[in-house]
């Protein structure tokens, strides 16, 4: 028997470290490691609500496989936007990528 | 007799495996071809032969035949049940059939010159022209093989599979089916040149003629089937059902139920046994290579109508007992039947075509049967089926064996000249000694020379029976007819064996080979053995003596119809004198043209022409069916009347639209459309972009909002 | 297993998470970065084996380590050439995002308090028998079919995106020269 | 419960009154008598690893007309315990530049992610080490990890050869896991449950049976995953030097290639359990001993397989490789599959014979279409060669 | 159960039009690709249909494999599926005919995508009509098998192609007007399209309806489903766009045209006209009757009198499905007896038969045209000597068309004739004289194309049938020996719904 609430917690504090990530890496990869540890959070809670009800509507095991689907499109997705970028301007540095100004 | 039940089915089956086979697998391969028809064959020669015997050695065989049915199919909560049945007639039946179609596969191997080498001009659908080779110098033509000899045999297979099928079949339905396919084979035979456009023309004729009997003949049956619920002859011929349909009326003719069904399958036999006034088909189906007319019109497919014939007798003879005066179903059988026997007898003794002779004498013969149907004895009719099927058989293998001959002959001396014309002949007799000894025996069988042919015995049992019928028309017409008939069997061997030969094509004519010559011999024995069996006990000086198996087999009523001297006496002497007169007007025949009975050209071109009853049907059914459907319906009514009727609507409707069209579209609709599209391209201008491109600052501050948002949240609202 | 023993290594598994994580987060080396996040998802996996939901375990590690690790380190990997010149600097503004992070945090806590269950505890019982059940609500048209053939179709989207994406037009230009 | 019905449980019970007879607490005696049997078994599984790498030698020298191993022990059957020797003996060269932790992490966990999977394979009835009902989902789980410390290996050993290797291994090993795991869904859909155990107790009719493409696209792709030949490009001595091990040695170079051959063993050992009915067969229920006879057997068959394989193709180009797998058999697999359980559907309530054989005839319906559609699109153009090319040369 | 097998019929009804989309994101420009795909596509509801068959309940009542799915719900119509015994053959012609179409058109060669796409549709169209239960959704499918046959002939027709399609999609609209009105009026008045409940509730109407006496109403509604039929199927005076649209639309469009789109007519009567309108259909069966004869005996004349192949075998076809509305005349007047129930076994295997064996028909002489470019008969002549297996698939074809005992057509002839010789003796016995002429003209085109001295006009240009075009007929032919030898095949199910409804 584990208490609910330390799940809640570990899910959050991941959730946070991982905007801690998106927030202070340079490089795109960095940032999406990042959204990898939120996305984890985001998991876990989904998880560990669905474990804590009565586990017979299953909205929250569905969410998380959801998730799990979209986190690895969005992986893929990412990784390919930055070979391509990183082809086509030799860096993966978010600073320098600033073409949506005009 | 389990066993024995599974041989009967499987009596069939053999020829159709066969035929699949051929057809789908092996037409180019020559010997794989007839090795595999003639095995299934054999093997249903066999199976036929022990079902025989054993029914032969059944006591009382007639009350408890071979029976075995399954359901075909359930329409309402009716099922129909089709199976396989053999009863004295069909054991009767699948002896002959049995016999003759083995002989006449082996016979066509030789016919179809198997072993000689392959035409040069030889293409599918012509008969075979003829191989060229070198002899000292000069080149000369050999017979070459038949272009289409596996199709041939597969033909023939599924023709022998019909004839089993409808010989073992236990109701009408199937032995329908069996006569249908027999007569889509005899259309393939017959038009197997169908490269010759008489060949293809007689195909078709065949086909349509003998189909108008059978359309008939569905009606027969469907009217049958309505009426009792079953086609199996177990129930339409048991007792109760035939005075139910007797007591029925009809409002045709006043016929009863029975008789009328019985009279609309006999237009089916009509059409199938080529009575008059069905008959057109038979004589143009000469085309077909010999063995074929051998197998359509002696052995299986003309005695396939008299079989049926002989099967309904109950219908048709429906209200009647032995010694009543006929019905009328039976009077009319009997006369069609009367009449077609003198009438082929006459136009036969006007043929100098030898097969075309052969086949208006299969005509008279089939109308003695009918006749003898007719007149109550189905039975001796069935003894004559018998005989003339194997005396038929073998006279028309002899004749394929003449024109080989002949052809032979006029390939060696390069004459040219229709091979099969009598009068171009005689003298064979030396050239071709088994071909002749073996014609003779059948023409004599078909003339009905006393005591020895097999013909004899049938033909006497039949005036016999004709004698016993009040008002002796029918008798006398008979006896006429079996004067004709020996008159121009001697006519035709005399013209063809004896005397001197009158070409130098028949100088040269050749013994055929043996393939070709042992089956004759068989059908030889046959011809004259066949007869023994039936001797009728009242026969005098050696009735009684011989036992009447038959009889017995059959379950004929030996007593109660005394045997008069009258008929015997008469065909005695018709047959003697008539052969007689034959050998004494044509042994002096000089020069190819002349015909010694020909005393008054134009009546003899006219009854030679068959009296002219092709043109007659021309003028009657074939125009006006093709002015009705290509003129009248095609044209007139469906082009002129309702299409014309169409074309002045749509035109109308046409005017109409288009007054619309100007009016109404183009003006107001077509206009408003082009307004708003372009309101729309302004307001994409007016909107500008806000952003730095910095993605992470945006982040940052939106947390910041988003926090902010959130504690104000959590601290006023919850 | 006795229940202090449970405690010790579930929080030794929170601290293994958290930890790796953060030194995912922080670490300078990319590659370093990517494998201590390895590490913290496969506790996170052990950590579903708390909940008693091994088959999320087993998804967890087949997902998020098989493909999305292996993926970035493969880009890591391939845009490495930048990574050796210039080691991932921090920006300047690291306290305003941590400022930003600390407030999302305790609004968190905050919120997470109010939800009325917060007290209670789940039992570390396998419910594997609940992995049909789920099968069926995501295939369901009912339930879940819908959301299923979304995702499966974004899934599609993203395979076909990503090709297009990393595909070398100049190279394949090249070749067809 | 006597040593014959039920082997393990017997030998665990003796342990377990031994350890109690000591005055064990219950759970440390359970904890003692789990470890020593993971430790017996791994070892068993080790040490059966070196009877494979002779049986292997031995084969293909026979095949290439070689005599093999001849020397230590009869037909040199004990070759493999020297070289193992030599191996341990040897000097760890630790490369400069490498990553330090990395580069000693890898060979561990890349023997360790193969020996896992043995923790649920039932090698008899009654008789495996777990029972997870997401069996299948935890190979494929655990056999990414393999991937992982491929690539970390690679990667750390600081080598350009090693990292492209790695390259190539990781992108192998990666696009041949999905025809795999696909090929492994239809034993799992066909037994309605992913643990090893339910797939051969309801193996009634072998699933190579029913699904002989699924075993035949599960069989290539295993040759793949454990970069045998004709996919053995990991280690293509004449293109990358020796691919991502180049710079291990010694006792982490032996456990490299001991894992290449526990992988292979294990690979042939999920293909006897998936598709060959595992330990099933007559009297293997109540004599478990003689359904580990028969497992053996089918293990055997398809290792076997596996060699002659080896021994007869030769190596593939790589994009030859990648088409092959994201061409034709990820396509092949899913059309499979989908229409395998389509007809499932379809046939429910029918007859067995039936079941059986619609399947049968859509697989080989599908292999015959494949095929012709292969040797009509794919077939290679015969090359010619320009002859005045050849003179003027 | 499952979803599949609760299902199947709407998989099986809407897996062509699936499969048209999937074609329309092929490239036009790849036609293998194209062609094997709807192949493939096609072959996936002929599988389903037999396992239909072999889920097939022989001993219940009423419809199988039902589902229903919510529509109109404002006006009570929802999309009801279900077959039974009389539907169920005609799916299974569909399904199959439709495979052996696409295959047929292989040598199609301009805008085949579209093409493709328009026979998909077609075949959810007619399978539409067969196995929907809802008087509203049966028009709509009635509708939608209209327009891609439309197309066919307009787009990819002969010369005289326009006159054709337009004739063809005139005479049809022209019949369904009055059909649609029938069905509102039907629909409003019984408060629901649902088929088994319009049965119960339309046939209870007894008192008035909008001040017109409710027979009145009836005899109206009847007329108007009844020429909607006729023209369809098509018999006498409303058969004349059938010649032409034959003639001008490409092979595989007379396959299906012949094959499926006729018996929806017929169809239509046993469904919807027989069991709305007992007693009208029992007073006007004498009327149809006529018509019917009409139909067989100038259809055969028709036949006879052509000089071009294609509109020979058109006419046949008239003259075939005569047959069938003879017999359904006849079930409608004697309701309930033996003889109804064998003539409607009879009619609903002609259908079936005819189907099969028109559609081979049809093919062959697209065969020949393809190498001649002509169908006139009297160029042609002595083929037989060329294409020896060509001849013989002929001549078993025709012989199968023919109604030859032993291959399908016989058994159902001679149902329909036993079954409405007692009903209506007379015109039977003159049907019977377009039995005769049946045998005339297929003999007639047999003798023209195969027999007599090889025209040396195509000495060149003419080789045997091909593989594809074999593989074509197959499994027709299989059809036709199957149903002549062992009718059991199909009777069984016909009659285990016959036995219910007549």
């Amino acid at each position: 028997m584990i208490p609910f609430a330390w799940y809640l917690l570990i899910a959050a504090a991941l959730f946070c470290i991982g905007l801690f990530g998106v927030l202070t890496r340079r490089s795109a990869i960095g940032i999406l490691l990042g959204l990898e540890f939120m996305l984890n959070a985001v998991n876990i809670n989904f998880l560990a609500f669905w474990r804590a009800g009565t586990m017979q509507a299953m909205s929250g095991a569905v969410f998380s496989v959801i998730i799990f689907a979209v986190a690895a499109a969005e992986v893929a997705v990412g990784l390919a936007i930055i070979i391509s970028v990183y082809r086509s301007r030799r860096t993966v540095v978010v600073a320098e990528i600033s073409d949506l100004k005009e | 007799m389990m066993e024995l039940d599974n041989l009967v089915w499987l009596i069939p089956v053999f020829p159709l495996i066969a035929f699949a086979v051929i057809l789908l697998f092996t037409t180019r391969k020559r010997v794989l071809s007839h090795s595999i028809a003639i095995g299934s064959v054999v093997l249903s020669w066999l199976a036929s032969m022990i079902v025989v015997v054993s029914a032969v050695l059944t006591p009382d065989f007639k009350s408890n035949p071979i029976h075995l049915e399954i359901p075909w199919f359930t329409t309402g909560d009716t099922p129909f049940v089709i199976g396989a049945q053999v009863d004295a007639l069909g054991a009767l039946g699948l002896f002959f059939v049995s016999w003759t179609v083995l002989m006449i596969f082996i016979y066509s191997t030789g016919y179809h010159n198997f072993g000689q080498p392959v035409g040069d001009k030889d293409q599918p659908g012509l008969p075979p022209q003829g191989a060229a080779y070198k002899e000292h110098g000069k080149t000369l033509l050999q017979p070459s093989v038949e272009p289409m000899y596996g199709r041939f045999f597969g033909i023939a297979s599924l023709f022998a599979f019909a004839m089993f099928l409808l010989i073992l079949a236990d109701n009408l339905l199937t032995l329908y089916i069996g006569w249908e396919i027999m007569g889509l084979c005899s259309y393939l035979l017959i038009g197997f040149w169908y490269a010759k456009p008489s060949a293809r023309d007689a195909a078709v004729k065949a086909f349509i003629t003998t189909r108008l009997g059978d359309v008939f003949m569905l009606l027969g049956l469907a009217f049958l089937y309505a009426r009792t619920g079953s086609l199996q002859y177990s129930v339409i011929f048991s007792h109760e059902t035939l005075s139910s349909l007797t007591s029925q009326g009809t409002g045709i003719f006043g016929l009863n139920a029975a008789a009328l069904a019985g009279l609309l399958l006999f237009i089916g036999v009509v059409g199938k046994s080529a009575q008059w006034p069905l008959h057109v088909w038979l004589p143009d189906a000469m085309e077909g290579p010999t063995p074929v007319s051998a197998m359509i019109h002696a052995a299986t497919m003309v005695s396939a109508g008299v079989y049926l014939a002989i099967r309904i007798f109950p219908l048709i003879s429906s209200g009647w007992e032995t010694g009543a005066p006929l019905t009328t179903a039976m009077i009319v059988v009997s006369s069609i039947g009367a009449f077609t026997a003198l009438f082929g007898s006459t136009i036969a003794l006007t043929q100098r075509d030898v097969k075309r002779t052969l086949a208006y004498s299969t005509i008279s013969q089939l109308g003695y049967m009918i006749a003898a149907v007719g007149i109550g004895a189905p039975l001796i009719a069935a003894f004559h089926l018998l005989t003339h099927a194997f005396f038929k058989a073998l006279l028309f293998l002899d004749s394929g064996s003449v024109i080989h001959g002949m052809e032979h002959g006029q390939m060696h001396s390069g004459e040219h000249g229709d091979a099969q014309d009598m009068f171009r002949m005689g003298g064979l007799a030396r050239k071709m000694p088994i071909t002749f000894f073996t014609f003779f025996i059948g023409a004599l069988a078909l003339a009905g020379f006393p005591l020895l042919t097999a013909g004899f015995w049938s033909k006497d049992a039949i005036l016999t029976s004709a004698y016993a019928v009040p008002g002796r028309i029918i008798f006398w017409v008979l006896v006429t007819a079996a004067f004709l008939t020996a008159f121009y069997s001697m006519r035709q061997i005399t013209l063809v064996f004896l005397g001197k030969p009158r070409t130098d094509g028949a100088a040269h004519a050749s013994e055929s080979v043996k393939s070709m010559t042992i089956p004759l011999i068989f059908l030889a024995v046959f011809a004259v053995a066949i007869g023994w069996i039936g001797i009728p006990a009242a026969f005098p000086l050696i009735g009684g003596h011989v036992p009447d198996f038959l009889a017995e087999f059959l379950g004929i009523s030996a007593e109660g119809e005394v045997h008069s001297n009258v008929p015997l006496l008469a065909s005695v002497i018709v047959s003697l004198g008539g052969m007689l007169l034959g050998w004494l007007t044509y042994r002096s025949q000089k020069g190819t043209e002349k015909d010694a009975i020909a005393v008054i050209r134009p009546v003899y071109n006219f009854v030679q022409r068959g009296y002219d009853f092709d043109r007659l049907y021309n003028v009657l059914f074939v125009r006006p069916a093709k002015w009705v459907s290509e003129v009248f319906t095609a044209k007139w009514v469906d082009r002129v009347l309702i299409d014309g009727i169409l074309h002045t609507v749509a035109s109308g409707a046409l005017a109409l639209g288009s007054l619309f069209r100007k009016g109404v579209d183009v003006p107001v609709i077509n206009g408003g459309a082009d307004l708003t599209a372009r309101g729309i391209q302004r307001s994409g201008a007016g909107i500008r972009h806000v952003q730095t491109g910095q993605v992470q600052q945006y982040m940052v501050m939106s947390i910041f909002v988003l926090v902010i948002a959130a504690a104000l949240a959590l601290v006023f609202i919850v | 297993m006795p229940l202090n023993l449970l405690y010790a290594v579930f929080i030794f598994n929170a601290i293994v998470i958290l930890g790796s994580a953060i030194c995912s987060v922080t670490a300078r080396n990319l590659i370093h970065a990517a494998l201590w996040m390895v590490l913290s998802f496969f506790s996170i996996a052990i950590l579903f084996v708390f909940m008693g939901i091994g088959f999320f375990a087993v998804i967890q590690i087949t997902i998020y380590i098989g493909a999305i690790a292996v993926l970035i380190l493969f880009a890591i990997m391939l845009t490495r050439r930048s990574m050796q010149e210039q080691e991932d600097k921090r920006l300047k503004n690291v306290w305003v995002a941590l400022l930003a992070v600390g407030g999302v945090l305790t609004v968190l806590v905050m919120t997470l308090r109010q939800i009325p269950i917060f007290g209670e505890s789940i039992s570390t019982t396998q419910v594997d028998e609940m992995v049909p059940a789920l099968g069926k609500a995501l295939t369901e048209p009912a339930q879940y079919g819908l959301l299923f053939e979304l995702a499966s179709v974004l899934l599609l989207a993203a395979l076909i995106g990503a090709i297009y994406l990393a595909f070398d037009r100049k190279k394949a230009e090249g070749e067809e020269k | 419960m006597t040593f014959w019905t039920d082997p393990i449980n017997w030998v665990l019970q003796i342990l377990e009154n031994l350890l109690a007879s000591w005055g064990l607490n219950h759970v440390l005696s359970i904890f003692i008598i789990n470890f020593l049997t993971v430790v017996i078994y791994c070892t068993m599984i080790l040490v059966f690893v070196f009877f494979l790498i002779w049986l292997e030698r031995k084969l293909i020298a026979r095949m290439q007309d070689r005599l093999g191993p001849n020397r230590v022990g009869p037909w040199g059957i004990l070759q493999s315990i020297p070289d193992a020797i030599k191996i341990f003996t040897k000097e760890y060269i630790t490369p400069v530049g490498v990553d330090k932790v990395i580069y000693n992490l890898a060979p561990i966990i890349v023997v360790a992610s193969v020996l896992v999977v043995w923790a649920i394979i039932p090698v008899a009835p009654r008789w495996f080490a777990a029972d997870l009902n997401v069996g299948v989902l935890y190979i494929i789980a655990v056999g990414e990890l393999g991937i992982l410390m491929v690539m970390m290996a690679g990667w750390s050993s600081n080598n350009k050869f090693a990292l492209l290797g790695a390259f190539r291994t990781s992108a192998q090993l990666v696009s041949y896991e999905i025809p795999m795991a696909l090929a492994m869904l239809v034993p799992v859909f066909m037994a309605r449950s992913m643990s090893l155990n339910t797939i051969i107790t309801n193996q009634s009719v072998w699933n190579i049976v029913l699904a002989p493409v699924a075993f035949i696209i599960y069989f290539l792709c295993s040759l793949a995953e454990v970069g045998r030949a004709p996919f053995d490009l990991l280690e293509a001595e004449s293109e990358i030097v020796a691919g991502y091990h180049i710079e291990y040695s010694g006792l982490k170079f032996g456990m490299f290639f001991v894992g290449d051959f526990l992988h292979a063993f294990t690979i042939s050992v999920l293909g006897a359990v998936l598709f060959l009915g595992g330990w099933r067969g007559p009297g293997a229920e109540q004599y478990p001993l003689l359904g580990f006879v028969y497992m053996t057997v089918k293990i055997i068959l398809v290792y076997m397989l596996m060699m002659v394989v080896r021994g007869t193709l030769p190596r593939l180009r790589i994009d030859q490789m990648m088409d092959f797998t994201w061409k034709v058999m990820t396509p092949l697999m899913m059309g499979l599959l989908v229409g395998m359980i389509i007809i499932d559907s379809l046939i429910v309530g029918l007859s067995p014979w039936l079941r059986t054989g619609a399947f049968l005839a859509f697989n080989v319906i599908g292999a015959v279409i494949t095929l012709w559609a292969l040797g009509k699109h794919t077939m290679p153009k015969p090359q010619e060669f320009p002859l005045e090319d050849l003179n003027a040369s | 159960m499952n979803w599949l097998i609760d299902n199947i019929l709407l998989v099986v009804l809407f897996l062509p039009t699936l499969g048209a989309l999937i074609l329309l994101c092929l490239p036009g420009s790849k036609s293998r690709l194209l062609l094997w795909t709807a192949l493939g596509i096609s072959l996936i509801p002929l599988a389903f249909t037999v396992v239909m068959l072999l889920r097939f309940n022989y001993s219940a009542e009423g419809y199988q494999f039902m589902a229903d799915y919510q529509w109109y719900a404002a006006i009570q119509s929802s999309l009801k599926l279900g077959v039974d015994g009389i539907s169920l053959p005609m799916v299974l012609l569909t399904t199959l005919l439709t495979p052996l179409a696409v295959l047929a058109s292989f040598k199609i060669s301009q805008n085949l995508k579209a093409y493709l796409i328009l026979f998909l549709l077609l075949e959810t169209g007619s399978l539409g009509v067969f196995v929907s239960l809802d008087l509203l959704m049966f028009f709509v499918f009635w509708e939608v098998g209209l327009v891609p046959m439309y197309f066919l002939i307009n787009q990819w027709g002969g010369e005289n192609r326009n006159y054709a399609s337009l004739k063809f999609i005139l005479f049809t609209m022209t019949g369904s007007l009055g059909l649609l009105l029938a069905t509102q009026l039907i629909g409003v008045v019984s408060g629901t399209y649902d088929l088994v409940q319009v049965v119960a509730k339309w046939n209870a109407l007894d008192q008035p309806l909008f001040g017109i006496p409710i027979a009145t109403v009836k005899t109206i509604a009847f007329w108007a489903f009844a020429i909607a039929f006729a023209v369809k199927v098509p018999i006498w005076p409303f058969h004349t766009w059938l010649p032409d649209a034959h003639t001008e639309a490409p092979t595989a469009g007379s396959m299906i045209l012949a094959g499926v789109l006729l018996k929806l007519g017929a169809y239509g009567f046993l469904r919807f006209v027989l069991p709305f309108f007992p007693e009208q259909s029992a007073h006007f069966a004498g009327a149809l009757a006529i018509l019917a004869t009409l139909a067989i005996v100038l259809g055969a004349f028709g036949a006879y009198g052509q000089k071009d192949f294609k509109r020979l075998v058109a006419y046949s076809s008239i003259n075939h499905m005569g047959m069938v509305v003879l017999a359904i005349a006849a079930a409608a007047a004697a309701a309930g007896t033996p003889d109804a129930a064998s003539a409607v076994n009879g009619s609903v295997l002609l259908m079936f038969s005819h189907g099969v064996a028109a559609a081979g028909m049809f093919f062959l002489v697209g065969v020949i045209y393809d190498q001649t470019h002509t169908r006139d008969l009297t160029r042609l002549g002595g083929f037989w000597q060329k294409t020896p297996v060509y001849g013989g698939i002929l001549i078993f074809t025709s012989m199968a068309a023919l109604g030859l005992p032993g291959l399908s057509g016989f058994v159902s002839e001679f149902l329909i004739v036993s079954g409405s010789l007692p009903v209506f003796t007379v015109l039977t016995a003159v049907a019977m004289l377009g039995l005769l002429f049946t045998g005339l003209y297929t003999l007639k085109a047999i003798r023209d194309v195969l027999h007599g001295p090889f025209n040396v006009e195509w000495a060149g240009h003419l080789n045997d049938i091909s593989k594809r075009e074999t593989a074509v007929m197959v499994p027709l032919m299989l059809f036709m020996i199957g149903l002549g030898i062992w009718p059991r095949l199909l009777l069984d199910i016909i009659n285990a719904a016959v036995k219910h409804i007549f």
